[in-house]
């Protein structure tokens, strides 16, 4: 079923570039998904359901950019001010996200909220380290990232 | 050498029957050539650059080509058994009679090309044939020797014969031969001379090119009677007979001539006389007949180019004849060494009978031919223009020495008392061997008794021919009266037997006398060091296998010769117009300098990468600002691969530097900075010339209506110019083809 | 602007010139990198620069409605682009396999092809 | 109207962009720097597209502006993420003792 | 002023801007001092021609500088995956013993 | 018509990408046998056609010249092409029995068929940058036959020749964007017309000189050769054989056709240099190699040396020397990658490559010693070799010129390579094997004897054909110097006749 | 070693830059792209999956030797230039089908196939191949 939808994505893509909606793009579109799709069937994972996370994405969205843009300011703040006021940590976070796509939006959802980075994920995937710009408290840190950042890609893309 | 059982089989017959017919077909001739004076036959060959198959046959030619065929059939017999079941007769025999028709083209070319053509095939042939013993590196030493000085002098010798042609307006003998007057005018006269003696000089071994004869007896006794007694040392004396109508005459030929001939006759006779092999001592008397022969032409008397004409048939008869001889005699005793010979006239006396008879006319007794030749020299050397006392003085002396070696090499082995034992029993060589001295040395006899034969078949004509008609050949007689070369004969028979009598002790201070001289042969092999060493110093200089030095020399060419050509054109661009220029641009370009710089002086690996990277995306924002979207797109994509690359490539190398050292060279820095500014002038001075655009114009125009593309770039590329790109994804695909061999061969790979 | 890629040219020229000359041939790999930019920007400001205006033509026209930039050297340049990638590449993998075969970079001690007479093998 | 948001988000982009380089330039460790560069670089950038996007207002410029978006988004985390950890094992100096845990 | 103008003045200053921002990062590039810092100087420069594909396209109203936008959009990431990793593996190689010269 | 021009690039190529397919399997090196004798069919119909017709052109993509790219043929590139399918098709065959099959495996018979079809191209090409494309096909096949094998040598050999090739590339491609910003054109026909319009006469003489440099490298002229003693000893014999035949002389043709065609507006100055440079290029090959002992370095020397006579053909600019200069291209060709080949067979039973280490060959492999005998004493000039015409024509031309220190220079050239010939005759053929080996051809298997004394034996008597009559040769030399001092014909075959 | 972000990630942004390179083979007739740009964007996405996910498995996804493609590409692009040869045309001269295109409206030219495409397909294997065999072959050297 993911695959399916992989592949109406990509025609959709595929339209969307070519910029028209005839039968002839969506027709090739399709095919061309399916090749890139059949190309890339060793990485392809289990079966998925999109259609139930709409709300979730949403949410998820709205609120990355919104730490995004908070966060930001805190760093340009540092960085136009003389003296550096950061106090830099290096975090290890435990990871309750399991399948690939979590893992990848939770790493660069937390990377691109300025303020954290992550730097690595331990090899069993169970740990994700992270290093905090502004990290007085480490613990605060970590409940912060679980509750937030994580529960929101839990939310929207994990099967439960 | 001999004793296989085996015959050589058609090897072995075959060659005989060749130059047979060959001399029974140039005897048939000899009544039309006396008839007509010459006769000539033109095929075509090179038509475009005047290079004719064409063929003179005149006395001269006439003469030569029937001492050629005629000794050569008899060598040919004689090799046979001579080098029995040899196994690589076959290729002896080829070389024999290759070189025997190729030197029958040489003296019947009517083209000066085309005898240069054959006097080269005697040059390989006798170079394959000298080196017979090809296992010794004495035997490969003299045939390069033979093959270097006589090919050097041939190709002077073609320079020569090109210039000779040019003055002629033709390479045809027949024309050059009638041009004698406008030739001796023309402006290149004495280049002409020089290099065609060049020519002769070397392959008649005329000193100081000499020293390769005697090594040349390296080869197997027939080769040796027949090229270095009888044709192919003559090619030269040929040579000379051949264009004597034509470059003689002028005090540059008859000094040039006289004065080597002279030199060479005398020096060779006591060189003869100084040996104790017996074929070494033949190979000298042929110098010393080389020398006379020359000597001879350089004049312009009837008697010189009669005494010519006779010597030269005189000289090959016996010359052949005892070469033969000694070969028989090393045949059948194993042995050379005229101190270790003596007594084998009882063994083998046929062998002593031709030796004896061919010695005799060698020393020129009467009644022989050598007699009435050693007569003609006389009278020939009285008849000189200029100093005659000189020449005859030569004469005289190297025909006494002459006569003296005569009896060294062919008296004494058959006649004094033996006090050595023999390496062999000597026993009497088998009748072909023994055909060709027999036949030669009573041909010696009977020409002597019976010049006229002579005479009338050959001398005249040949006489005719080398002086181009212009005077009769003077009579040749056994008794021509008491006269001043009678006189001259009792001296040089006086003085020989005596010189004989006392030639033991002589030969010990001739022995020490050269030893103590220039020794050109010796001078040979420092002349080849010299080469190799010179050589062998351009290769550590210029090849020296650092690439660094390489690059810097190619570099400097690149700056010296556009720099200078802009020197020497006088090509500068104006002041530079700035023009419009945005501070967004002069951004840009510094942003690509600061990289270029940054390549060029880190020390470190990736920031060189990096700054590499910066130059990428600095000139792919050029691409972007003058509105090349492909170009940058490309520019990046590639950027992006060549950083991946290189970073790929550089875990697996080491660091730039060697710790502690560094890289610093302003040498080269000021070597890049000139050729960077040599390269922007240029640059500037292109930009000033106006832009034709109409290429452009078309690919713009052209584009949508006839290619459907609206992209112009990408219409070039697959369509415009597809032929480039075709030729270029080819380069991508061999690209990575060989990068892959490259890294998929195991071999030498270091652990 | 030209004038001012000239001299760029000219600078890219020397500085790529010195490491090409340098001992380490990896060195020379990064000199032909900034070699072949030069040529590429000799040939693109050969073809005279026009700001802006990619040479595209639009919808519904035939031809570029204004001056747009000269297309022919830019399909030269990115030729010459595509074929300088695949040399540098070649190039690349050889110094690489030449450090794996000869132990050295250095290109005084590359002396296989030619042996240093004098020295021992 | 457009040309004015369009102008502003370029003013409000670029000037980001600065400042990410100045973070670049300032801020005391690797580290530390890339929390400017790649956050603060990609916003910059992702305005500027936005500019670009209110500029042309059109679906094919809008998809491509929002693919670059998508495109950094999805890459810049995980560059940074390669370098951080790159810096991090390699043992680069960090600024005031960033605590580290080997492992 | 009109929008447009207002517009092409703004697109003036953000191509100054953003040179600026180049040539900063150019000079971590070329400072480091270490690897990693290099590798984050190019890859902030790789965004920053991103945003000048950008603002050349506004400049000349041609979508082609676009696809230049898009293309180191996507593969700008390439290179710097690829040098982080050489700066990571390097060091695993020569195991700590002698830092980069620089 | 313009396929007769196509299909000299095209067969090989098609030959390069099906041979690469089959690598595999023994299809492969049949396929580029197959192909290469079509591609000498081709070009026999290219010669005969250009031999009836005068120079032809065609435009590829059918655009008219100057926008298009012409593909052109006169008499000298008809020539070329020819000369290069006979050595295509002789290395092919050659190479049954020299390539083993890992090579083949990696690409050698794709590297192969693309070098000949860059070199075809770069002989039919009519346009400037176009050159520049198959130039760059060539040397990159080049360096992948090079290296193949892997051979320690091989590859500090390939770094040489690699990067000094590339400096020249470069230079190449810098000087076509020059002479592109000076005319706006890049046909070579169009280019010969529009430089007589450029204004600044001598900065085109700058320009010309970076052509100069560029192709002296190519065609390793004094002092720019580094790269071929360097590396041309190192690779597999067919390989070497293929280079040394027929690299360079894309050099040489690239200069005559550049300073015949297009620059001849300032003979005075190029033309001497040129003539200093055959001077040097002649000597310093020539002693190179006498002071060589390896059979192929020996060889890879006097590649050089003989640049150098084919360069003086060019730089004395009479109709008679640049007869000489086409005629020596061809014999050159057809004589070295002969001798290359020879080496090969040589090493193969005798066991090694340096001729003080080897030897015995004439006594136990006459029928070697007599193929060798043809190039070798050809190469030294000897008539009635091929050699000698080439030689005698540029001496005569020189000659004719008054050039009597250069004819001099050429001449004692010509006896020092009869030093070095004798030198490897004496040694590896005269002189008993130093191990008491008896080098016999029936050394090698059947299976790779035939087809290399076939490839061997071809050329030779192709050596001895031109040597005996020459005279076909020769007129046809003439005539192809008559269209290089006039490039009307070409010029009008590529642009179309005004009429 | 390796990273288990890269390697997600990897997963992603392959698709991503297939698709966006055939786009850009395809529309490169009239805009910015071609054969060279689309084999070249199309082997980045290999070379990423290549560095994120190892050789082996790249090759795996990829199915056959990149030099193979290759060489199917120079021979795609040799054939596209051949075939004008069926039409009387010289060499490389391209030859166009125009699927349902309006005769009545020249601006309409419908569906264009072209060889010039098929060149530029041939283009994009090359490039596309070549690199590939370049990477993985250095890629298994380290
Ligand atoms: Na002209
Ligand atoms: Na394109």
């Amino acid at each position: 079923m993911k695959t399916f939808a992989a592949n109406i994505l990509l025609t959709v893509a595929w339209a969307m570039l070519m910029g028209s909606l005839s039968l002839f793009t969506l027709a090739s579109g399709f095919v061309l998904g399916f090749a890139i799709l059949w190309v890339l069937q060793p990485l392809v994972g289990g079966p998925d359901s999109y259609f139930l996370r709409v709300w979730y994405w949403i949410k998820l969205i709205v609120m990355f950019h919104y730490e995004l843009v908070v966060s930001s300011l805190g760093v340009i703040w540092d960085i136009l001010t003389p003296q550096h006021l950061s106090t830099p940590a290096v975090i290890d976070v435990p990871l309750d996200v399991k399948s690939d796509a979590g893992i990848l939006l939770v790493t660069n959802l937390i990377s691109l909220t300025p303020g954290t980075l992550s730097i690595d994920v331990s090899p069993d995937r169970k740990v994700l380290r992270v290093h905090a710009m502004f990290a007085e408290d480490p613990e605060a840190i970590v409940h912060q990232l679980k509750s937030g950042m994580e529960r929101w890609v839990i939310d929207a893309v994990e099967d439960r | 050498m001999a004793g296989g059982r085996r015959g050589n089989g058609l090897a072995g017959v075959l060659p005989i029957a060749i130059s047979a017919a060959l001399f029974l077909y140039f005897l048939a001739m000899i009544p039309d050539v006396a008839a007509s004076g010459a006769l000539v036959i033109h095929w075509q060959w090179v038509p475009s650059l005047d290079i004719a198959l064409s063929w003179r046959l005149d006395g001269l030619s006439l003469t030569f080509a029937l001492l050629i065929s005629g000794i050569g059939t008899l060598v040919m017999l004689y090799s046979n058994s001579y080098l029995r079941g040899h196994p690589q007769y076959a290729r002896f025999a080829l070389f024999l009679t290759s070189f025997m028709l190729a030197m029958l083209g040489l003296v019947l070319s009517d083209n000066l090309i085309a005898l240069f053509v054959f006097w080269e095939l005697t040059t390989i042939t006798s170079y394959l044939l000298i080196g017979f013993g090809h296992e010794t590196p004495k035997g490969r030493r003299s045939a390069l020797q033979a093959l270097f000085v006589t090919g050097a002098g041939a190709l002077a010798m073609l320079a020569g014969l090109i210039l000779l042609g040019r003055a002629a307006g033709s390479f045809e003998l027949s024309d050059i031969l009638r041009m004698g007057p406008e030739i001796r005018a023309h402006e290149h006269y004495t280049a002409i001379l020089i290099l065609v003696l060049a020519g002769a000089f070397t392959k008649s071994a005329q000193v100081p090119f000499h020293f390769w004869l005697p090594n040349a007896m390296a080869a197997p006794t027939p080769v040796s009677a027949f090229l270095h007694s009888a044709t192919m040392v003559k090619a030269g004396v040929y040579l000379m007979a051949r264009l004597h109508p034509t470059l003689s005459g002028t005090d540059a030929w008859l000094w040039s001539l006289t004065i080597a001939g002279a030199v060479t006759a005398v020096y060779a006779s006591f060189k003869a006389l100084s040996q104790t092999d017996l074929k070494q001592a033949l190979a000298y008397t042929t110098l010393m007949a080389l020398g006379t022969l020359t000597l001879f032409l350089g004049q312009q008397s009837g008697y010189a180019i009669t005494a010519f004409a006779t010597f030269l048939i005189v000289h090959s008869l016996y010359k052949a004849a005892l070469f033969l001889v000694v070969g028989c005699i090393d045949h059948a005793t194993g042995t050379r060494e005229a101190e270790v010979l003596g007594g084998l006239a009882r063994a083998m006396p046929i062998t002593a009978a031709a030796a004896a008879l061919s010695a005799l006319s060698m020393a020129g007794f009467p009644p022989f031919l050598g007699f009435i030749g050693k007569e003609l020299k006389y009278a020939g050397a009285l008849a000189v223009a200029s100093e005659p006392m000189f020449v005859a003085g030569a004469v005289l002396l190297s025909n006494a020495l002459m006569l003296a070696v005569a009896g060294v090499v062919a008296f004494r082995p058959f006649w004094r008392r033996n006090e050595q034992p023999l390496p062999r029993a000597p026993h009497e060589a088998p009748w072909p061997m023994l055909a060709g001295p027999v036949i030669l040395a009573i041909l010696g006899a009977l020409f002597g008794l019976w010049p006229d034969l002579l005479q009338t078949t050959l001398v005249d004509r040949t006489v005719q021919a080398v002086t181009g008609g212009d005077l009769e050949a003077k009579e040749l007689k056994l008794w021509a009266g008491v006269n001043m070369p009678l006189i001259l004969s009792i001296a040089t028979f006086v003085l020989g037997l005596l010189l004989y009598a006392v030639h033991r002790p002589l030969r010990r201070g001739l022995q020490a006398f050269f030893a103590r001289m220039i020794s050109l042969d010796g001078r040979w092999d420092g002349f080849l060091d010299a080469v190799k060493g010179l050589s062998a110093w351009q290769t550590r200089t210029i090849q020296n296998g650092r690439l660094q030095s390489y690059l810097t020399i190619t570099f400097a060419v690149v700056l010296v010769t556009l720099g200078g050509t802009m020197l020497a054109r006088q090509v500068w661009p104006a002041a530079p117009e700035v023009g419009e220029v945005r501070w967004s641009h002069i951004a840009i370009v510094l942003l690509i300098i600061g990289g270029t710089l940054l390549a060029a002086f880190t020390r470190s690996r990736i920031t060189a990468v990096a700054g590499l990277g910066v130059v990428g995306i600095g000139v792919a924002m050029v691409f972007i600002v003058f509105g090349a979207p492909d170009v940058a797109i490309t520019q990046l994509l590639v950027e992006t691969l060549v950083v991946v690359l290189v970073a790929v490539a550089m875990l697996r190398l080491p660091f730039l530097d060697r710790k502690g050292e560094s890289d610093w060279r302003p040498g080269h820095l000021l070597l890049g900075t000139a050729l960077g500014a040599t390269v922007t002038a240029i640059l500037l001075a292109v930009l000033e010339t106006p832009l034709d655009r109409r290429l452009t114009d078309f690919f713009e125009t052209a584009s949508w209506p006839e290619a459907f593309g609206r992209n112009v770039v990408n219409v070039i590329l697959v369509d415009f110019r597809a032929l480039d790109t075709f030729g270029e994804i080819a380069v991508v695909v061999i690209a990575a083809l060989a990068a892959y061999a490259l890294l998929r061969t195991t071999a030498g790979r270091r652990p | 602007m030209e004038t001012l890629l000239a001299v760029t040219v000219g600078i890219l020229i020397g500085a790529a010139v010195y490491l090409m000359l340098a001992r380490n041939v990896m060195r020379f790999i990064f000199g032909l990198v900034l070699i072949s930019n030069a040529a590429n920007l000799i040939i693109f400001t050969a073809g005279r620069l026009t700001p802006g205006a990619p040479p595209l033509i639009p919808e519904g026209a035939d031809a570029p409605a204004d001056v747009v930039a000269n297309a022919l050297p830019q399909a030269l340049v990115l030729t010459a682009i595509v074929i300088g990638f695949g040399l540098f590449a070649f190039a690349l993998v050889l110094v690489f396999r030449a450090y794996a075969t000869l132990g050295t970079l250095e290109s005084d001690r590359m002396r296989v092809a030619e042996p240093d007479e004098g020295a021992a093998p | 109207m457009t040309e004015v948001i369009s102008g502003v988000l370029i003013l409000i982009g670029c000037g980001m962009a600065v400042i990410a380089a100045l973070g670049l330039i300032r801020l005391p460790d690797v580290l530390i720097r890339m929390h400017a560069s790649t956050k603060v670089g990609t916003l910059s950038c992702g305005l500027t597209m936005a500019a670009v996007a209110v500029h042309f207002i059109e679906l094919a410029v809008a998809v491509r502006c929002i693919a670059i978006i998508v495109f950094l988004l999805m890459t810049a985390p995980i560059a940074g993420h390669m370098i951080g950890r790159a810096a991090l094992r390699t043992g680069v100096p960090m600024w005031r003792g960033t605590p580290r845990k080997d492992g | 002023m009109t929008g447009t103008e207002f517009l092409l003045i703004c697109v003036d200053i953000g191509f100054g801007l953003v040179i600026v921002a180049l040539i900063l990062a150019f000079w971590r590039l070329m400072r480091g001092p270490s690897l990693p810092d290099r590798v984050v100087a190019l890859d902030f420069m790789t965004v920053a021609v991103v945003a000048f594909c950008g603002l050349a396209s506004i400049r000349t109203d041609d979508r082609a500088f676009l696809d230049v936008a898009v293309v180191m959009a996507l593969v700008g990431f390439l290179a710097t995956v690829a040098l982080a990793r050489f700066a990571e593996r390097r060091q695993a190689r020569e195991s700590g013993e002698e830092e980069e010269l620089s | 018509m313009s396929w007769i021009l196509a299909l000299p690039i095209a067969v090989p190529f098609a030959t390069a990408v099906l041979a690469f397919l089959a690598r595999h399997s023994a299809a492969g090196r049949w396929l580029s046998v197959a192909g290469n004798a079509a591609l000498l069919v081709a070009a026999v119909l290219l010669m005969g056609t250009v031999w009836n017709e005068g120079v032809i052109a065609a435009q590829m993509g059918g655009w008219p010249a100057p926008f298009g790219i012409t593909l052109v043929a006169d008499l000298l590139s008809g020539v070329m092409v020819l000369i290069t399918a006979i050595t295509g098709l002789a290395v092919s065959v050659y190479a049954l029995g020299d390539i083993n099959e890992r090579k083949e495996y990696l690409g050698y018979h794709a590297l192969f068929n693309v070098l000949i079809a860059g070199v075809c191209g770069a002989f039919l090409t009519g346009d400037l940058f176009n050159l520049y494309v198959w130039f760059e096909v060539m040397l990159i096949a080049s360096f992948g036959l090079l290296i193949l094998g892997g051979k320690p040598e091989q590859i500090d050999g390939g770094i040489k020749y690699v990067t000094l090739n590339l400096v020249s590339t470069i230079l190449f491609l810098s000087g076509i964007g020059l002479l592109y910003g000076m005319t706006g054109t890049l046909n070579m026909a169009d280019l010969a017309q529009a430089v007589d319009g450029v204004e600044n006469q001598g900065l085109l003489t700058v320009v010309a000189m970076t052509f100069m440099i560029a192709f002296g490298v190519k065609a390793a002229v004094f002092p720019l050769f580094f790269w071929l003693p360097a590396a041309y000893h190192t690779p597999a014999f067919s390989v070497s054989a293929v280079f040394a035949g027929l690299l360079t002389k894309v050099g040489v043709y690239a200069l005559i056709r550049m300073f015949t065609l297009i620059f001849d507006h300032d003979t005075g100055f190029t033309h001497t240099i040129l003539l200093w440079v055959a001077a040097f290029t002649m000597v310093t090959g020539v002693l190179g190699a006498a002071a060589q002992s390896d059979f192929r370095k020996i060889l890879s020397f006097h590649i050089v040396s003989q640049i150098g006579y084919m360069i003086l053909g060019l730089a004395l600019y009479t109709p008679m020397a640049l007869v000489g200069a086409v005629f020596y291209l061809v014999h050159h060709i057809v004589v070295k990658a002969n001798l290359f080949l020879i080496a090969g067979v040589s090493q193969r039973i005798t066991g090694g490559s340096d001729v003080y280490r080897i030897g015995g060959l004439y006594k136990s492999a006459p029928l070697l010693a007599v193929l060798f005998i043809i190039p070798a004493f050809s190469l030294a000039g000897f008539p009635p070799l091929s050699g000698f015409w080439a030689k005698y024509i540029i001496v005569k031309a020189a000659l004719e010129a008054q050039g009597w220190l250069i004819a001099g220079i050429a001449l004692a050239v010509g006896l020092m390579t009869i030093y070095s010939m004798t030198k490897i005759w004496a040694e590896a053929f005269w002189k008993a094997h130093p191990d008491g080996r008896q080098p016999r051809l029936t050394d090698m298997p059947q299976a790779h004897r035939r087809p290399m004394l076939l490839a061997i034996g071809g050329l030779a008597t192709l050596t001895v054909i031109i040597g005996l009559v020459p005279e076909p040769f020769v007129q046809f030399a003439e005539r192809a110097a008559a269209q290089l001092l006039d490039p009307a014909a070409y010029v009008a075959a590529v642009l179309g006749d005004p009429g | 070693m390796r990273s288990v972000i890269l390697r997600v990630g990897t997963r992603y942004l392959v698709g991503l830059l297939l698709l966006f390179s055939v786009y850009m083979l395809l529309r490169g007739h009239n805009q910015p792209g071609g054969g060279f740009i689309g084999g070249l964007i199309g082997s980045t996405g290999f070379v990423l999956y290549a560095i994120g996910c190892g050789t082996a498995e790249a090759r795996a996804a990829l199915r056959v030797m990149p030099q193979s493609i290759a060489m199917v590409g120079l021979g795609i692009a040799l054939v596209a230039g051949l075939i004008a040869g069926l039409f009387g045309d010289a060499f490389f001269t391209g030859q166009w089908l125009f699927l349902g295109a309006d005769k009545s409206d020249p601006s309409d030219k419908g569906l264009p196939l072209s060889t010039v495409l098929v060149f530029d397909i041939g283009v994009y294997l090359v490039v596309f191949g070549a690199i590939l065999t370049l990477v993985f072959a250095m890629e298994e050297e380290i």
